[in-house]
Formats: structure tokens, C-alpha cells, sequence
């Protein structure tokens, strides 16, 4: 008994406990509050009910409500409408995603503040001044053009971009764009003959196109944006690294993803406890059967490390961490799983009435598989945690 | 939301320098070999240098804070703690649970009388816990201490006692009350010097003896070596195996991943270096996360008990957590070595002269120790989410 | 040991040869889908051409042995196996599971009057087992079956019936003694165009509706409808039950290690083909072994089926092999499409129009019908092993 | 309820079942129990609790009796001594390899079978009448000198062979060579300037040196083999394809071991199981905790799953099915990680007297943990059944 790994020979690493303060201050607090009151009233699941099978789940008058709260005025600067809770804006922003979660809200929340971010960071001030008051506003609402297979690998990029004169000319195809349909301007990942670039499209612009997905996620809508010859200015082009901001962007989405799907995650498993709780069988409720009690206590286990890795990427991407590559894909690669595989338990602890259509877990399960394949899949984020492992041997090495 | 370790003022420089120079002259030399985990010499030899080694720091006035009972420098503590760490050499010798009990229940009497002397490794602590028929079950515990005037007499066996070979003192659970449960239980303290006490070592399945079993027989105990109050022993042992479930959730994996990295390139995989093999590149990258995550919940639990809303889950989520890691770790790195990985200590070809296979063999004292893992589940699902109990006996 | 199937010897070309024809010529053309598993049809349709289809193959001589009470000719029933399960159509309409039941417990009148039609598509089966309240825990099913005079009196609700909305007859079971447990049921024929029937579709997640709720309310059955004897019920539907357990485990995943070749080839991972990965390859590797194995499992359980040695576990343990592995196995091939994989039937860009996430969505009518995998994991332990069985009640 | 898949839309693919007979013939149930009673009386597991630590653990002579009731005479013609039970060898090999693996034997029962094997097919007349009947009588031992790594990748063969005139020098290293301290013949791998050749070896030849390695597995003994410049004939070369040599000496190792995996975990189970029923805690044997339940029903499922892949993998290799290769990596895959997964959950569930040296379950974690990287790691067998899967695949585009 009593092998104490602290006291014996492991180095302890966490020496700075004393200084950690590891948890949402008071006004994150009184935002998530704020928020899942908003939610309860005017956004609850059961409202998505009726429009699950719709092409469009997106009500734009209530995005603009509602998004006017500042969902997508975090990571904007006051002068063009933004500002953040605290000075911790994408700390900020996970306690909105978390909530959004819960309800498993169908707003494009992380392509809006994507596209926010990549244009406050780096925009000219002209494209900062068009394109930042709206969006924080939450008037217009932006779609994130990546790649034609929905993965974040560059070579999948199939937009190709030409200059004429001041003109650049976009033809191609993106997929997989959440909200699509109701964008009012698209961040396109574009192939220049010298390299990559990102482009503001306006989603009035001749030659855009966009067609709904058939998709397994009910909650959300995604589409594929073809362009055809598309002209836009060449001051539509952000005047910044390629591989800088799609890095940037990557990394915001993952955050923030994660930090739906622990909100989401967070949900399923109380309504899953709920359950167990109330369902009688054998004259027991299935919750005192010891087997079902180890799997609730795995899945207590799965949500506290989804939140655990969520919050510290979300801290490690806003202060700028030395880890912070290495945090934000935890966050992503187990986020992602994590959010499955406790969907996948809650549907199977739910036994037959899970499998009901009018059931919501059906609902979580298809958005956690949905958002497994997004902005990074696990695999390519345990990809990334290998190849900055082999960075920390080398420097252990040298 | 901080994470952020206060850098340690510059005035601290000396003070680092200091201890540093007092490191390199004090530093034993021993014949025993570091492995994972809290494990324990064979050789008296090397706990007498062991002694020397934490008695001259204590003498220097480099004490820990978990012995002391006045407030410490922080920041002197925690350069204490970074620089002994990075010796490899324990600092604190046996089992030092019972500091925190001593802090929490003991008289100032108990606290002086043992306390420093502890901190100063004069006097080598052991545990008298589990019993071999209450391990998982350990309010069932048997052995018996009968009050005769002013002493308990002790009867009974223990077993999973660690350091009890060299121990001078045991921190003892038992039964003084003939009532079933925890109810009966009272807390003592145990010097394990006299007449009654035989320390019997194991040996474990690592091939070391890092365990013992001790018998009492008719051990007398004063009425004044009662932890707490009588019959509250439970209360007082709650608190010891909570934080021993804290510390082993703290266990460190911090460098796993870049350490696995070391192990891939070493090693092939059907005719290239493992680390060109993506299912290993996956493993490692999951293994990465894993022990980030680790350290993540550390400072969440650690932030939830400074604020005072720790969930009575922590502690058992991140013993969980850090020993199913470690165990998978361990068995990761065998299969990367590939039949390499069969060799163990003292074998010329044996990776890091066989670490890493006395590690997958000692992971099990962590899945297994300080409640198993599967009365961690019980504990997360009945006292932290409130499901309903296991009922006690009724089933055959 | 062996398991060469004998070949089909070289004078029944012919009959293959004709059979085929007439596939050819009465073949079905239908508005319906074809899905994973066993789904139900939405238009009336296509049920009546189904209908048709089976009763053309019933009129022609083509009849299935599980409906048949004569010695069949084995490598005829083997032609007729393979070249209707072909063709990809059903040729069993409706729940055929109380064909079993009849043979074994139905009286002659009863096995004349309804295996024929059941064999010849004109009398599509449900099943009325499972109950709202009673799922897991079937035999404290409350639908109460009152004597009065030469009928009972069915009240009560079921759910989980497949083919309920196009169905003829119901097998049903219902509590005709006042006693709790299995002990009170019974197993009746159901005449589901009775008065007092009314059929609710169900749909399912996988926005199918396959299977329903049906309300009792006052149902006349005749005594002579009964199965077996009153009270006997629980040992009617347990073989049943076994049998549909043993039918989910002889599930088919053959070929589907080549068929996660040909998905990992169509798409990309990193920038490679995913066949190019190695933890692809890893993965696909093991499920080959998985879906050899189950292959070899249902070799050894049909064995020792007929050898009469069959343990209790067999059809639980092939059960949840096939039931977990269908399931990872369509959670992998999503994962293989990359955002793809989040597509579904009716997307021009879908994967084989959706088939492999309507698998992933299905699979989980595996892992919880027919028993669910809790369920079997109790059986083999309890009834297999004899572990000590779980209380009923008395926790709450 | 009832979702039937065999009456669905899926093809049944066990059409053959009413032919099945898939279970060992009389003859060889005979066998298994006459061999579990002579282990039982002359090799039970407790007799090498003294020798665990013992530079020796192999007993000479107690091999000779026993290997003389036909340990190593199943795969030998009767001309040489040799002959099986039945006429399926190496169904019968499976059936004595269960035995032996219950017990943890520590004789070199795979690698004197593989030898024997190549050599009767292989062998010239020569050889097979000096090498055979002493191996299938039990009165020499054979040990199998692969590779350097203790892989089957030719790649990692280091030893080297050089004709001069009519004799061969062999020169460089083989590791884990199980027997190797006590083999008087080595069947070696070497490398030739014109491709791989296997080559006997006497344990006597000049320059043949063996080191005892310290090995996890405490029931076996392996070793270096090292080579300088050792001369044997060049007629000690098997004449035949060392491809086909090599797979055929890989595949028969991996069912041997895989049948001995089967047997050492069916009694590990058994120990497990009747350990749970026996002990209590809180006043409850802990056979009746449902989570435990439930874990001794995964680990029936591993056991059932194991030996099932082992059995068809014997007859596919025996009876040379067209799904051979499939079937015996099957086993090699499977088996391997079964038996160690089941022996860790084994040592979890007994708890602390699991720890302890003296219970018996560290020698199965022990056995296991070696097995899993000898004759074909389970990732090498994964790998090669995704390369016949591949092979299906094009057929089936074809």
C-alpha cells in the first residue's frame, strides 16, 4: 500500500500548484449564467425539434439577438464593435461554446469568430472597418472556406486563385462549410501559383454557389461553396503568412469546438445519470447495477479530462503559452474522441428508447461524429502531438 | 483562469546556489538501484546513508513543509522541492501519511514529539493498514486493540506495510470496539521496536521487497498514542488515504511522450525505425495528450481544493487517471522494444538497464494500492454522483 | 476436425440453374431501399411485391426449412440459401421467430394452419415482447391475458415489434396468472387485424421506421391459440430468444476487411492515400482477425450445438462479437472518409449513398436488441459461469 | 427487437454450418487428457517455483521421457521416428501445446517442431536420418536461430554465410533463442551474398558461443548465439527457398505458440474465476460485484475468441485452406494480445496477493508479455492480414 510516485523517485511536475489558479473568474462565471439562461429561453433543444429535417436550422433575427450578447464580438477590438468579458477573451469564448453546446446550437459560432479573428489580426484597416462591426454585431454572419475534403491539410486546398491586373480571379470548391448557406461573406483558402493565400469573398459575388449537405449532424447545416470565376479585389486578400493564419485559425476552431463538445458532453452525461437514475428494471433502477455505476464513473472520468484538456488549451491559445501547440491538440485529439465515445455509452446506457428517433441522444451522437472530422481530426492532432514530441526529445537531447 | 507558477525573485539565486553546493557535498552514494516508484532498500547499509543523507538536510535547515507545523517561505520550499527532485534520491524516508494525520488530529504533544524527528529520517514510518482479509474492504479490518488500564493491547496482522522492515513507528488502524464497520475503528501510533511486533518483508512480483507483512502479538500500546479520538479512526484514515490518492494522481508523466520518442527511434519496426510507423507516430500522440491531461486536472483538482470545491471524485479521478496511463505506458514501450522488450535488469542488452520493464511490472502497485481502481469507480459513482450504494454482504 | 462444407454434387446444376431463372424472371422491382440489417418496408407497395415475390417462390416449389416440418433435401436448401441471399431481397417477410416456437410447443392444427402461409408470404409475423417498462427485464412484462370463458382478454402495451405495421399475426407474450416473474406468461397467436389492436410506427435514429408500438386494449384470443401450455410462456420465448441470439451472431462481416481496403483507398489521410498509413493498416488488420474469428466461433458453436454440448454462453458471446464489431467497424469506416464520412444518404458526395452510416447508426439495434449486451455479459456470467446472480429489487 | 442480420440484407457466410465438425476428434481428446495427467503428476507448474531463478530451468531427461510420448515426433515421417495421433499434426501439436502452456512448461517445444518440420520436408536424406529421429525421440533439443532482434524480418538477419570450397563460415549473432543454452542442434539463418539460407548448426561446433539472457519470463530460458567463424558443411544448407522456409517456420511457431497462449489462458481464467468466487470483501465473495461479472464475461469472450482462432488456424495450416495465411495471423494477432490482456485483467482482479511473488499470475504476465514479441508481434501479423485483405480486395475489383 502506498506507493506514493510523488515522493519517490518521479520528479514532480506540477510544483507550481500553489500558484494555480485553474478555474473561470467570476465574470466567466456570471457570463455562463447569463448565457444559459439566454439559451434555456429562447434556444433550448427542443426548439430544433421542428426544423431537424428543414434545409435551413438557422433563424438569422435571432442570431442577431442573440449573437449581439458579443458570441462573436470576443475576439474583436472595441473600435470596431468587438470586446471581451475579461482579458482572457478566448477563456471567454469557451465558456460560450460550452454553453452553445449544451443545446447544440446550430449558429455557425466557429466559423463567425474564425473569421473574426483571422480579420482583426491581421485585416487592413480597410477590411477591418467593413468587415469586423457587422460580424461582432452579430449582423452578418461569416462561413470558413478551408479545403474540398473538409481536412486542414493545405494540399487539399482545391481553390485556385489568379491575378488579373488588381483583380483576383477564385475558381473551386470548398466543403464542408458550416453555415454555408446563410454566410454572408467566406474566408477562402486559396492556391496562388506562388503559394497560399486567404481571401474575403463576399457571398453576393457573381459566381458563388452553394449547395446544402446531406448531413448526419441534424443540428447543424453544412455546405459545399463552388466559385466560378469569381472576381474579387485584390484588397480582399488578408496581407499575412498563409500557413500563420491557417495555424491560427486551426487552432481557434479546435478550441473552440472542444469547448462545445465538453458543454454538450457535460449535458448528455447528466440527462445519461438522470436516466439511470429513474429507469427501473429488475426492480432496481439500472443505476445501482454495479456494471452500469463503473461505466458512469468512466464516463465522469472522459468528461473531466474533455474539460481538464479544453480549458487549458483555451488558456494556453489565449496567453500564448511555449505549450500552446501541444495544448490545443490534447484538446483536439481527445475532445473529439472523448465526446463520441460518451455519446456512444449514453446511447447504449439508454438502452431501446435511445434509439428512438424522438430521443435527443441520436441527436449527440451525430454531432460528435460530425465534429470529430472537422478543423483537424483526432488523428491528425495526435499526429501533431508526435512530431512536437520528437521537437521536446531533440532540445532534450542537445 | 492561471496556470502561471510566480517566478522565484532573484534574491532566491543564493539560496538555490547554496543548497546546490550542499547537494553535491552531502549526496550519498548507494548501493541500491532507483526504480519506479516508492521503493525500498534492501541493505541497511543504504538506509543508514539515506538517514544521514535527510538528517543533514533537516540539520541544514532545508525541511519540508508537510512536516512542519509554521508557514514556510514558498518560495524557499519550492526550490527545495525542484532541486532535491532533480537528485533522484528520496527525501523523505517510509511512509509519511501520518504527518497529515498527526497535523489534523494529534495532540501538540504527539505533533512535537514526532514530527521533527521524522523530518529529520531519525525516525522511519510505516503504514499498519490493510489486513490480508481487508484490502479493498478495509473497514472490516480484524485486528484488535483491547484497552488494559492505560494501554491497548494489540492483536492482529497487517500486510502492504511499507518501509516496515526499517520502521521505527507504524501509523496503526484498529479495532477497539466490537462493532462491525468503521465504526470501531481507532487510530494509533505504533512503535514498531516493541515486544509483539514481527516485520515478515515480501517479496512483489517485481522481484524486490518493497512490502511486509507484520504480525502483532500482544502488542502494548500507551493510552496516549491514540490518533484523534478513540473510535474515530476511520475520520483520520480518510483523510491519510485521500491525499495518498491525491499524491498518486500527482504522480509526474510529464516527459512521456518525448521519452517514448527516444525509445521509437532505438528501435525498428518491420525494417524501418518505429517512429517512421504511424501506428506508432498515433500512439505517442495519444499518449502525449494523456499525460497533459494529466497534468491539467492536476491543476483543476488542485484549484477546486484551494477554493474549497473539490468533488469528492478528484482524487480518485486522477489516481484513475495517472496509474491506468502509466500501465499502458509501460506495456507501450515493451511492444516498441520489440523482443527487447523481454530483457530486464542486468541483462547487457536490456534497454535503460531494464527500467522500463520494472516499470509495467510495479504500474500494478498503483492500479492496485491505495484502493484499486475499481473501488476508485465505486467511490466516483456512489459518493461523488450520489448512485446507489453496493450492498454490503447478503449476496454468497 | 473440420470444416469443409461437402460439395453440392454435380446433379444439382440443374436445379440452380432453374432456380436461377426464375429469379430472373419474378425478381421484384421496388421503391424500397436496401439498408443494413433486417428493416421494413414504408409503402404497401412494396410489401405486397415482396408478398408476391415470396409466394411465387412458395408456389414454386422453393421453401425454406425452417417452415417445413418434412425432412428437407439438404443441398437444395443450401442452393436456395445462397442464391436468394443473392440476390439481396428478403425472402422471409415479417419476425419468422415463432416458426421455432410452433414446432416445438405448437399443437399439429396450430404448425398446419400457420406455417404454410408463414412460409408463403401471406401471413407476415410480429413479435410482441418487450414492453415499455419491461425491456431488459422481460419477464416482468405487465400485459395481463384474462380468461373469460374460451377467450383471454388482452390488455396492455408492447413496443419493439418489428413488421407490426404490416402484420397478420403477433407472438405474443402476456401474464395470465397473478404472479410476478416468469412464471405467469404465456405465449399466444395474436390475430393483429382484431379488434383492439392498434399498431403505432416507431422511428428510429436512423430515421427508419422499422419497428412499432402496439396497444392491446380488450384483444379476443382464443384458448386454442395459446402456445405450449398456460404458464409456460417464459419457456417458449427462451428458446426463441436464444435462437435470435444466435441468429444476430451469425451475422455476416466476411468480406469487410477488403471492404475497409477499398474505403482506405478512396480517401486521403495527411495528404496520402489512408491505405498508405500504417495505423489504417493496423486497424484493418485487426479487424480481419476480428470478423475471421467471429467466422470461426460460429464454427465452434454450431459444433458443439450439434454434438449437443453446447454451453450457455455460445450464443451471448457470439452475440456481442458480432454486435461490438459491426459497430467499430462502421465508427472506423466514418472515421477512414474523413468530413466525408459525416454524409449521408441522399448527398451526391455520400460514400455508397450513406450505406456505411446507416450501418454505424443501425449497429446499436444490435448492441442493445434482442437482449442487450449488459443483458448477455450478465447471462454468460451468471447462467454460464454460475457467478452469483444479481437481486432483483431491494436497491433502489 | 429482433434485428435479425442472417434473415436480412447481410449474406450469410457460414452456409456450410450443417457440414461443420470443428472440434477435436477422440483420438486427440485422448491425448490431451493423457498429457494433462502426466503434467499434472511429472510437470506441474510448482515444480519450477525453485528453478525461477535458476541460470537452468530445462530438466534433460525429464524432456527425453516426456518428448518421447511424441512432443516432437507429430511433425517427423514414421520413418524417422516420428508420427501423429491423427492425420492432422498439427492439430494434435495444438492440442499438446495447450497442455504444456497450462503449466508454463519451459521446454523447447516450438522451436524443436519447427526444426523437425523443415527438416522432414526440407531435409536431405542425410539430414533427415542424423536430425530427425533424436529430436522426435526427445533425446536432442533444437533451437531456432532467426534473427538478431528476435523479429521475423530478414532484414534483421545478421548472421552471415560465406561458401569456401565445399565447407560454409558462418559468422555474427542470433538473440532470443529460446533453448538456446541447452540446444545440441541450431537451426540458423544466415545471409549469403546471393540471398538467405538456413543452416544446421551443432551446438559443438568451434566458435559457437551462447549467453543465458535475463529475461521477464521466468518459465523459459533464452539466449545469444553468437558465431565466429564457425565451419560447417556446406550439405547442413536446407536446399530449399529460404523464403518459404522461413514463412512456413514463422507460421507453424505462431500456432504452436498461439495453442500454448490458449491453454496457459484457459487455466489462468479458471484460477481467476474460482479466486473470485472464493474470496470476500464487504461481506460478499467478489464473484457477485456485477462490474466484475462483467469483466469475467469479457475475459470468456477473450478466451473463446483465442482459442477459436487458434483451432482454425491449426486445421488451415494443416489441411492448407486457401485462407492459410489469414487464418495463422489471425492467431498470431489475436492470441498474443488476448493472452496478455487477459492475464493483466487476472492480475488486477486478484488484487494485492497478485503483487506478490509467490502467487503464481506474475508468471503468466510474464510468459505472456515474452510471447507477444516472439515468431511475429501482433502488429506484424495485423500487418500482414491488411496485405492479404488488400489481395482480396483486387480480386474482388476483378
Amino acid at each position: 500500500m502506498v506507493p506514493n510516485p510523488q515522493l519517490g523517485f518521479f520528479g514532480r511536475d506540477r510544483g507550481g500548484s500553489r500558484a494555480v489558479n485553474f478555474a473561470f473568474n467570476a465574470d466567466q462565471e456570471l457570463l455562463r449564467e447569463s448565457t444559459r439562461r439566454y439559451l434555456a429561453d429562447h434556444h433550448p433543444l427542443s426548439a430544433l425539434r421542428p426544423v431537424l429535417e428543414a434545409p435551413e436550422v438557422f433563424d438569422r433575427d435571432a442570431w442577431r439577438l442573440a449573437a449581439g450578447l458579443g458570441w462573436t464580438a470576443m475576439l474583436v477590438p472595441p473600435e470596431h464593435d468587438g470586446g471581451s468579458v475579461t482579458d482572457q477573451p478566448l477563456v471567454d469564448l469557451v465558456v460560450l461554446g460550452e454553453e452553445l453546446g449544451r443545446v447544440l446550437h446550430p449558429g455557425p459560432f466557429v466559423p463567425t469568430n474564425v473569421v473574426a479573428d483571422a480579420v482583426s489580426r491581421w485585416g487592413s484597416d480597410a477590411q477591418r472597418k467593413a468587415v469586423l462591426p457587422p460580424l461582432a454585431r452579430g449582423e452578418q454572419v461569416a462561413a470558413w472556406c478551408l479545403t474540398a475534403d473538409g481536412s486542414v491539410e493545405p494540399g487539399s486546398c482545391e481553390v485556385r486563385a489568379e491575378r488579373r491586373g488588381d483583380a483576383l480571379v477564385l475558381e473551386g470548391v470548398a466543403r464542408y462549410v458550416h453555415g454555408a448557406t446563410v454566410a454572408d461573406l467566406f474566408l477562402v483558402l486559396a492556391r496562388m501559383p506562388d503559394g497560399l493565400v486567404h481571401v474575403l469573398v463576399p457571398a453576393t459575388a457573381d459566381g458563388v454557389g452553394v449547395r446544402l449537405q446531406q448531413c448526419l449532424d441534424l443540428t447543424r447545416r453544412f455546405g459545399v461553396v463552388t466559385l466560378e470565376r469569381v472576381e474579387v479585389d485584390a484588397a480582399d486578400v488578408l496581407d499575412h503568412d498563409a500557413g500563420a493564419v491557417l495555424e491560427r485559425a486551426v487552432e481557434v476552431a479546435t478550441v473552440l469546438q472542444a469547448a462545445e463538445a465538453v458543454g454538450a458532453a457535460d449535458f448528455l452525461f447528466h440527462a445519461t445519470v438522470a436516466y439511470l437514475q429513474d429507469r427501473v428494471q429488475f426492480g432496481r433502477t439500472i443505476a445501482s447495477f454495479q456494471a452500469i455505476k463503473h461505466r458512469v464513473a468512466d464516463l465522469l472520468l472522459t468528461l473531466e479530462a474533455m474539460r481538464a484538456a479544453a480549458h487549458y488549451a483555451a488558456l494556453a491559445l489565449n496567453d500564448r503559452f511555449d505549450d500552446r501547440p501541444a495544448a490545443v491538440s490534447t484538446a483536439g485529439s481527445y475532445a473529439g474522441d472523448g465526446f463520441a465515445f460518451l455519446c456512444g455509452e449514453s446511447l447504449q446506457l439508454h438502452g431501446g428508447v435511445g434509439f428512438t428517433w424522438e430521443h435527443d441522444v441520436h441527436l449527440f451522437v451525430r454531432r460528435a461524429k460530425t465534429s470529430q472530422a472537422l478543423y483537424g481530426d483526432p488523428s491528425w492532432h495526435r499526429e501533431r502531438l508526435c512530431a512536437l514530441a520528437e521537437v521536446d526529445a531533440a532540445q532534450r537531447d542537445a | 483562469m492561471d496556470v502561471t507558477v510566480p517566478e522565484i525573485p532573484a534574491r532566491y539565486d543564493g539560496y538555490r546556489a547554496e543548497l546546490r553546493r550542499f547537494i553535491v557535498d552531502h549526496k550519498p552514494t548507494l548501493g541500491w538501484k532507483q526504480r519506479s516508484g516508492l521503493r525500498v532498500p534492501e541493505e541497511e547499509a543504504d538506509v543508514d546513508a539515506l538517514r544521514e543523507w535527510v538528517r543533514s538536510l533537516y540539520d541544514a535547515g532545508y525541511r519540508l513543509a508537510q512536516f512542519l507545523l509554521e508557514e514556510v517561505d514558498e518560495h524557499e520550499q519550492r526550490i527545495l522541492e525542484q532541486e532535491l527532485g532533480a537528485t533522484g534520491l528520496p527525501f523523505v524516508l517510509g511512509n509519511p501519511l501520518v504527518a497529515g494525520a498527526l497535523k489534523a488530529f494529534g495532540t501538540p504533544e504527539q505533533q512535537a514529539r514526532h514530527l521533527p524527528p521524522m523530518a529529520r529520517g531519525d525516525h522511519i514510518w510505516t503504514q499498519l493498514f490493510s489486513e490480508p482479509n481487508a484490502g479493498s474492504d478495509l473497514a472490516s479490518l480484524q485486528t484488535r486493540a483491547e484497552l488494559d488500564g492505560d494501554v491497548y493491547v494489540v492483536h492482529g496482522q497487517k500486510v502492504w506495510s511499507t518501509w516496515a522492515q526499517w520502521a521505527d513507528y507504524g501509523y496503526l488502524l484498529a479495532r477497539t470496539e466490537p462493532v462491525p464497520g468503521p465504526k470501531g475503528i481507532t487510530a494509533f501510533i505504533l512503535d514498531m521496536h516493541a515486544a509483539g511486533v514481527d516485520v515478515r518483508p515480501l517479496r512483489e512480483m517485481t522481484g524486490t521487497t518493497d512490502f511486509n507483512e507484520v504480525f502483532l502479538d500482544g502488542v502494548r500500546v500507551p493510552v496516549s498514542d491514540v490518533i484523534g479520538a478513540r473510535g474515530e479512526g476511520w475520520k483520520v484514515a480518510n483523510v491519510s488515504l485521500m491525499t495518498e490518492r491525491t499524491n498518486v494522481g500527482g504522480g509526474s508523466t510529464g516527459d512521456i511522450a518525448a521519452a517514448l520518442v527516444g525509445v521509437a527511434r532505438a528501435h525498428r519496426r518491420r525494417g524501418r525505425p518505429a517512429i517512421d510507423d504511424d501506428s506508432v507516430r498515433q500512439a505517442i500522440g495519444a499518449f502525449s495528450a494523456r499525460s497533459r491531461i494529466q497534468r491539467a486536472l492536476g491543476y483543476r483538482v488542485a484549484t477546486k481544493a484551494a477554493k474549497g470545491a473539490a468533488d469528492m471524485w478528484d482524487a480518485p479521478v486522477t489516481k484513475i487517471w495517472f496509474s491506468e496511463l502509466n500501465l499502458e505506458v509501460a506495456e507501450f514501450a515493451l511492444a516498441l522494444q520489440g523482443a527487447r522488450g523481454a530483457l530486464v535488469e542486468g541483462d547487457p542488452d536490456a534497454v535503460d538497464d531494464g527500467a522500463w520493464q520494472d516499470r509495467f511490472l510495479y504500474a500494478r502497485a498503483w492500479t492496485i494500492a491505495g484502493g484499486s481502481n475499481e473501488i476508485m469507480r465505486n467511490l466516483i459513482a456512489e459518493r461523488g454522483l450520489g448512485l446507489p450504494k453496493e450492498r454490503r454482504g447478503d449476496i454468497s
